[in-house]
């Protein structure tokens, strides 16, 4: 039983599971730097599949959709900054209606550019190309954990180091994370604030935008309504629960990744489906108690 | 000191309703060091602000090196040599201080990538060329604002900057960093002919400081004079518009029954270390007990405990007879003892909320203000608040203006105005004065000596020796949660006191005895 | 004094109903674009809301658990601490409102409805408790864990109402109905209005009190905006956020309970579309103000009703309405910003004129 | 009709033929689904055409709060209301007795004693002990590329609710009665609406031996079809012949006849012959659920042997010589 569980195939399914998550959770921890808690993840994330989908479609190229995908992603995050920056909007409010809107939107281009409802999947959607690396076949472990997966998979990590290094090892990031923790000392050394945060929502409708599209070319290859299915949200608590840090962001996604992966499978022994859909979600509340315990624990001693 | 570095003509800044600056015409010559003061509200930092580029003015005219000049941006500013540290600090407290100094203008390697020894090196020489020490490698929260104040120093100095533009430098420095700040500020003019623009509320920082001084008052430029010719009372009547009494304050002697008392108090900082190694005293009624010393010593920790904010390890506080350890906030309050915390904006008040609401707290649930305690009757209120508006000289249109569209002394008497209406036998001030103009000053050191009179008992800390001088009945002094020494006022020089608030001398006189007994 | 208020207030209603102009204008275009006649289109929107006793009724009964829920977001959200686990609240609230109406059979009517609503209020107001007390004494971001705990309430009463739980009859993921007596009136034949419109009106006024004209609404409003000046005033900032948070929670339980007691008479797996975002938003918009809360509802309300008209008049899709109905939400959203855009021009004037 | 004659303005007059009949579709879902709700719109469809009625569709997007404001509307338009969901079994209670006049035709429910409902009950459970039979043959299959050797085969539904449950207790009563040895392994994803938790819960139950899947889970679906496909392996559509989205993956169909059980209703109420009140079941005696093998184009990948079988197996049910399992 231990072994129908735990075995190599639950690792994979974290990895393919955490993708969309790691994706998402990078630009949605930008903005949380620069002071903006982005709830409109979600629908940025539903564009993107969608985008991703028409322009993989229509140009028969799925680099074509990635393309699209991540215009999608930088108009939403303009509209975005724009209520949220410029007009001083709640940020609730516009993540709120970035997600209804895009809902709403999506089902009904699906209408007008392909003429059906729910779904629209075809062999004329060209899907992401998987990666093989030809060293990793013979080493047995590592090549079904690592080899084989999509494109995007292999590109999330480079991002989560690139954004690392971008947001703590360059001036730019410096200057985001100065935007959202005092925008003023930014101001006064001649640096835009403004331009900073427009910078990292834009940024975040990139990164959704390629989540999206990872979903619907990469993982999948079709596009269906809601298909973001609260990706966005679990993003975002990934993003709190790595305090805003890249790695740990990425380390929260892969935590989620794991536990949804294995809820899947111990349906397979016999537990009610409900409670195992539940275990990413406690053990999440589990591990921010025991995280936070021992923050308190560590400051006592000292 | 030849030529007009930069000379503004009748440059006006109108925000709604109010005209900041009104034709101000004001010249700036190279390498003096130039004060400007006036009350709060005045417009001081709005000028400064249109210097550096952070409002445009409504109109008049910039010349900068004699050429009309358009500041549209702090970029422009820097560019041309300006540089400014605002009132409030504008440091970024989770970067490092190296990172501070050199942020937005960044050292980089292979053209991306920030240089963070670069960044190191860049600081340590600031440091080592213009005096001011500075550990670059610690986070800016975990300092003191004395080194705040420094580190916004070096970052304009860093900027390249010729023209120093400091906006009330000294109103959260202690007396020994005032000194070393004016040090600096000296060297800099002289050694390295920099400009200094000062704005400060401290006259006589003013007349040892610059080389002139120019008064503003609503809105307006009084004079500009050479400071060799002015003098405290002449610079306090052309900010005030009339005549300053420098009044003796009249002070009553009548003093009664302990009302607070102290007994070994020990208690640990924010970050776990012991602030307060054993604290003994007492007051009595109609006394002013003034405690002096460096801020960080374990003034805020006392503070905190004696109001209920803080747990403390071990010992005892006494108001009369009972025993207020382990009481909340609101049974201190109750048991009498009102407090005026040292920040304001921190916990004094809520910036977000309007002059009624804030003098609302604490009498909340509280007949006739609120009926059975729930209902809150609104009437009651407005009028008590009317008439602690009145008395307290509070200026704004309305009970209804929000607390942060209120200038920092108008704030600091809403705090005080509220403190002083509950009527309790016991006050806890801190830094009571700050950021104050000396007509406020005036006034609520008055209103200070009105409740001792009263028969208060009152604890007084405050980083303005001249203050502790000034009000207290006995000095103490403390150092590293510790009391040095405890004297009669007049017992003792402020020279004198300085050994014992770096811990250079201890004593404890009979005085104290006799307050045990 | 007043005319500063009164002044401020008029200039959020103006500009408030010039965004919702703007947004309904743009409501216009996309129709024009798609063919669609856009006056036989609001016309059925008004008509569809607000035209008959029926549509009225229909409309109104809409409201209560925006009403509810939004009330409960200003609640917490004016306190400081962000109760985004409504929808958990609600599930859980309205499960145990159905338990006791299909087990306690025997109560007399008003006793057992009060019960069940008690009880609710109470499950809605603990499962509000547990993230309330890691946040306070544990610093663990309540948005996070009340995130995870909508989807914890979720399951386990899907899990529930499936298996220990489970109607005898019909083939739906649901309890059994509720007895005849815990079924609280309808009062406009065919709608869903019921008698919940009343005790939500009560709970309202209720709360609209509260946070108003008492202490108890100062002490929440003063620790939602600086907590350390509460703790320094003699209000424990720590107790009136988990205080806040325990209401908040129990509004939305009761929320759930009058889905069950007035409008479905058994719990039902997915009895919520919703129902605490929608509230969510309304609260935000109206910046958390309880008797803004009230009138947004309402107006919600008619978009939701109206639109469902509003499609079968025009043929317009059903999803081109729900885009319509977020670019409305965007545009109140930006009233705050249209507001600036306004001062920005008088303030041009004020320079101009000096 | 009573009492509503207040609100006839919020509905548009509709053009065309006096004496059309008048269908409202009112469905708990949204078209789409490309199974449940979209074959019912084409037995709608399907009367439009072939018997010249009119008809609107009202969707509730699985808003429950929806439920009873689409079906006034359908009663005000229609005389026949067509009302596709299990969910609505209060709602059309409700709402038909304030309509005595409209007839319902309630899909996927049964409610029982009202006169102007009538309702089509699905036996899915019987369908799918086809469905079950036909997968446990189909994995003992060496003929058939990408078959192993193990006895495993699998179900991925949608949620965890009664209506998919009678799936399941049909699907593995179907694979048992094959071969009793075949395990049968179900994962219920938890939505109807994520094709990628469908295709994740696919994968693992291929991972795991299984190489045929009986998807019934909506558009998570979509994901168990992508899932077959990379995975090289097979599975098997629900409610509509869901061939044509993957043929090489799906080899089969368990159909469900929504689309011509409601256009037989129509017609038998156009022809007057439609009992009112009644409870249709559809199962497999009455052409309700059976297997959908796709049109002649595509490869097929079940044999006439396994077909024989299947006919079979339908025979000894309609004679009731198989008893099949139920989940109320
Ligand atoms: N951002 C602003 N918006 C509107 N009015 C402002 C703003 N900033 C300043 N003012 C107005 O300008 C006047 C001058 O303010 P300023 O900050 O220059 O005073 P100050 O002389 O620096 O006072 P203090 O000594 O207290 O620092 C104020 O009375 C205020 O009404
Ligand atoms: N947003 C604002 N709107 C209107 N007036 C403002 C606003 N912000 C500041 N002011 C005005 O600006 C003046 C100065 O404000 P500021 O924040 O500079 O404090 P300050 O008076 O300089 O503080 P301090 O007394 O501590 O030196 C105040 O008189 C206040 O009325
Ligand atoms: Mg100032
Ligand atoms: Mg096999």
């Amino acid at each position: 039983m231990f072994k129908e569980v735990f075995n190599l195939t639950l690792l994979q399914n974290t990895i393919r599971t955490a993708t969309p998550l790691i994706l998402a959770g990078l630009g949605g921890l930008l903005t949380m730097h620069a002071g903006i808690l982005n709830i409109g993840m979600e629908g940025m994330i539903l564009l993107g599949a969608f985008f991703g989908v028409v322009g993989s479609y229509f140009f028969a190229n799925s680099f074509m959709g990635v393309v699209l995908a991540v215009l999608s992603g930088i108009i939403v995050g303009i509209i975005f900054g724009f209520f949220v920056i410029e007009l001083g909007s709640d940020e609730f409010i516009i993540g709120i209606a970035i997600n209804i809107f895009a809902g709403g939107l999506t089902i009904f281009l699906l209408r007008s550019i392909f003429g059906v409802k729910g779904a629209f999947s075809s062999p004329g959607i060209i899907p992401l190309p998987d990666i093989h690396f030809p060293f990793l076949d013979k080493i047995p472990f590592l090549d079904t954990i690592f080899n084989n997966h999509s494109v995007f998979i292999y590109i999330s990590w480079i991002f989560v180091m690139i954004t690392y290094i971008f947001l703590y090892k360059t001036p730019y990031g410096m200057w985001i994370r100065a935007a959202g923790e005092y925008p003023k000392a930014l101001e006064t050394v001649g640096v835009s604030a403004r331009k900073m945060k427009y910078f990292s929502s834009i940024v975040c409708g990139i990164f959704c935008g390629i989540a999206g599209a990872h979903l619907s070319l990469g993982y999948l290859t079709l596009f269906t309504e809601n298909m973001s299915a609260g990706r966005g949200f679990i993003a975002l608590a990934a993003i709190i629960f790595g305090a805003y840090n890249p790695v740990k962001t990425f380390g929260a996604a892969l935590m989620f990744g794991f536990f949804d992966a294995l809820g899947i499978r111990l349906q397979g022994v016999g537990m009610p489906s409900q409670f195992t859909q539940m275990i990413p979600y406690i053990v999440t509340v589990i591990a921010l108690f025991v995280v936070a315990k021992k923050k308190g624990k560590l400051k006592k001693e000292a | 000191m030849v030529q007009n570095l930069i000379e503004l003509k009748d440059v006006t800044k109108v925000f709604p309703g109010v005209i900041a600056n009104d034709r101000i015409n004001l010249s700036i010559k190279e390498g003096e060091i130039h004060a400007i003061v006036g009350e709060n509200g005045a417009g001081k930092s709005t000028l400064m602000k249109i210097l550096y580029g952070l409002h445009q003015p409504t109109r008049g005219e910039i010349y900068f090196r004699g050429k009309e000049i358009n500041i549209t941006n702090p970029t422009v500013a820097i560019k041309n040599g300006i540089g400014m540290v605002h009132q409030h600090f504008m440091l970024v407290p989770s970067f490092t201080i190296a990172e501070n100094i050199v942020l937005g203008s960044e050292p980089k390697k292979n053209k991306i990538f920030m240089d963070f020894k670069k960044a190191v090196k860049i600081t340590k020489d600031l440091v080592k060329t213009y005096g001011l020490e500075v550990d670059p490698l610690l986070k800016v929260e975990e300092v003191s604002v004395g080194i705040q104040q420094r580190i916004e120093i070096l970052k304009i100095l860093y900027k390249g900057a010729d023209i120093l533009i400091l906006d009330e430098p000294t109103a959260v420095l202690t007396p020994q960093e005032t000194e070393e700040l004016f040090a600096v500020i000296e060297n800099l003019v002289k050694e390295l002919n920099k400009t200094v623009i000062i704005i400060t509320h401290k006259l006589q920082e003013v007349l040892s400081l610059s080389h002139r001084v120019s008064v503003m008052r609503q809105g307006k430029l009084i004079g500009t004079m050479n400071t060799k010719d002015a003098t405290e009372q002449k610079l306090a009547e052309m900010m005030v518009g009339r005549q300053v009494l420098f009044d003796q304050l009249d002070k009553k002697d009548q003093i009664g029954d302990v009302l607070l008392k102290v007994k070994d108090l020990k208690a640990k900082n924010n970050r776990g270390l012991m602030a307060l190694n054993g604290i003994n005293f007492s007051i009595r009624a109609g006394e002013i007990l003034g405690i002096a010393g460096v801020e960080g010593n374990g003034q805020s920790e006392l503070m905190e405990v004696l109001s209920g904010l803080r747990e403390l390890e071990d010992g005892e506080v006494f108001v009369k007879d009972t025993n207020i350890v382990g009481k909340s906030p609101k049974e201190i309050r109750k048991l009498g003892i009102s407090h005026i915390p040292e920040d304001r904006l921190f916990n004094g008040l809520s910036k977000e909320a309007t002059i009624t609401e804030n003098m609302m707290m604490g009498i909340q649930d509280q007949e006739p203000y609120a009926q059975k305690g729930i209902h809150i009757n609104k009437k009651e209120i407005r009028n008590m608040v009317d008439q602690a508006i009145q008395e307290f000289d509070v200026r704004t249109p309305s009970q209804d203006v929000l607390i942060q569209n209120l200038s920092g002394g108008n704030m600091q008497k809403v705090v005080i105005a509220r403190e002083f209406s509950f009527n309790t036998p016991i006050y806890i001030i801190s830094q009571p004065t700050r950021g104050v103009d000396i007509g406020a000053i005036e006034f609520i050191h008055k209103q200070i000596i009105k409740k001792r009179n009263e028969g208060c008992a009152i604890l007084l800390i405050s980083a303005e020796l001249d203050e502790i001088f000034r009000l207290s009945d006995r000095i103490m002094t403390i150092y590293e949660g510790e009391i040095t020494g405890e004297f009669k006022n007049g017992m003792i020089t402020k020279q004198e006191i300085g050994l014992y608030m770096t811990g250079k001398q201890k004593k404890r006189g009979d005085l104290h005895e006799k307050n045990k007994a | 004094m007043k005319k500063i208020k009164h002044s401020k207030d008029m200039e959020y209603l103006v500009s408030l109903f010039f965004s919702m102009a703007a947004a309904l204008f743009i409501g216009v275009l996309i129709m024009l674009a798609n063919g669609r006649n856009p006056i036989t289109g609001y016309s059925a929107l008004v008509i569809g809301a607000l035209g008959s006793k029926y549509s009225i009724a229909t409309t109104l009964a809409k409201t209560v658990p925006l009403i509810l829920t939004g009330l409960a977001t200003a609640i917490s959200f004016k306190t400081g601490i962000y109760n985004i686990g409504g929808e958990g609240q609600l599930y859980l609230g309205a499960f145990i409102a159905a338990y006791i109406g299909f087990t306690f059979t025997k109560l007399p009517g008003i006793i057992g409805i009060l019960l069940a609503i008690l009880a609710s209020a109470v499950v809605g107001g603990f499962y509000a408790y547990i993230p309330a007390l890691l946040k306070v004494y544990y610093k663990i971001d309540e948005v996070i864990t009340t995130i995870m705990f909508n989807s914890i309430a979720i399951l386990l009463t899907d899990y529930l109402v499936n298996y220990p739980f489970a109607a005898d009859q019909g083939k739906m993921g649901g309890t059994n109905m509720i007895a005849s007596v815990f079924k609280l009136t309808k009062l406009v034949k065919l709608s869903k209005l019921n008698t919940s419109i009343f005790f939500t009106a009560f709970i309202a006024l209720v709360i609209y009190y509260m946070m108003q004209k008492t202490s108890i609404g100062y002490n929440f409003k003063m620790v939602g905006q600086n907590p350390y000046f509460a703790n320094y005033g003699g209000v424990n900032a720590k107790k009136q956020m988990v205080l806040a948070m325990i209401i908040s929670g129990a509004l939305c339980g009761i929320a759930g309970a009058f889905e069950v007691l007035g409008v479905h008479y058994r719990f039902l797996q997915n009895i919520s579309p919703g129902f605490a975002f929608d509230g969510m938003l309304v609260s935000l918009i109206v910046k958390n103000n309880p008797l803004g809360v009230i009138f947004m509802s309402i107006f919600f309300g008619v978009l939701k009703t109206g639109s469902i008209s509003m499609e079968q008049a025009t043929s317009i899709p059903s999803e081109l309405v729900l885009v319509i109905q977020s670019i409305i939400i965007l545009f109140i959203a930006g009233e705050s910003g249209f507001k600036k855009i306004f001062k920005n021009l008088r303030k041009a004037g004020v320079d101009n004129h000096v | 009709l009573t009492g509503c004659g207040k609100t006839e303005e919020a509905v548009a007059p509709v053009e065309g033929e006096k004496d059309a009949l008048k269908v409202g579709l009112v469905v708990a879902g949204g078209l789409g689904d490309r199974s449940f709700y979209d074959s019912s719109n084409e037995g709608i469809e399907k009367a439009k055409e072939e018997l010249g009625i009119e008809a609107k569709v009202f969707e509730c997007r699985n808003d429950a709060s929806l439920f009873n404001d689409q079906l006034i509307q359908a009663s005000q338009y229609a005389s026949v209301v067509v009302v596709v969901g299990f969910e609505f079994y209060d709602a059309i209670q409700e709402v038909a007795a304030e309509f005595p006049d409209v007839k319902y035709i309630y899909v996927d429910n049964v409610v029982e004693g009202i006169s102007n409902i009538t309702c089509i009950d699905y036996m899915e459970n019987e369908g799918s002990f086809l469905a079950g039979a036909l997968a446990a043959m189909l994995t003992q299959d060496k003929n058939i590329e990408g078959m192993n050797e193990e006895k495993i085969i699998g179900m991925v539904g949608g949620m965890d609710i009664p209506v998919i449950r009678n799936f399941k207790v049909g699907y593995e009563q179907g694979a048992k009665y094959i071969d009793p040895e075949i395990k049968v392994e179900t994962i219920f994803a938890g939505d109807f609406e994520d094709p990628a938790k469908g295709k994740e819960s696919a994968l693992a139950l291929y991972a795991k031996g299984v190489d045929v899947i009986f998807s019934v889970a909506g558009k998570t679906g979509e994901g168990v079809f992508e899932a077959a496909k990379d995975s090289k392996a097979y599975a098997i559509g629900v409610d509509s012949d869901q061939r044509y989205i993957n043929p090489d993956a799906i080899v089969a169909s368990m159909i469900k006849g929504v689309g011509l059980s409601i256009y037989e209703s129509i017609q038998r109420i156009q022809d007057g012959t439609f009992e009112t009140g009644k409870v249709y079941k559809y199962g497999i005696k009455e052409n309700g659920v059976k297997m959908g093998y796709g049109t002649a184009d595509m490869k097929q990948f079940v044999t006439d042997d396994m077909r024989a079988k299947l006919e079979e197996i339908q025979e000894k049910i309609v004679n009731g010589e198989i008893q099949v399992d139920e989940v109320k």
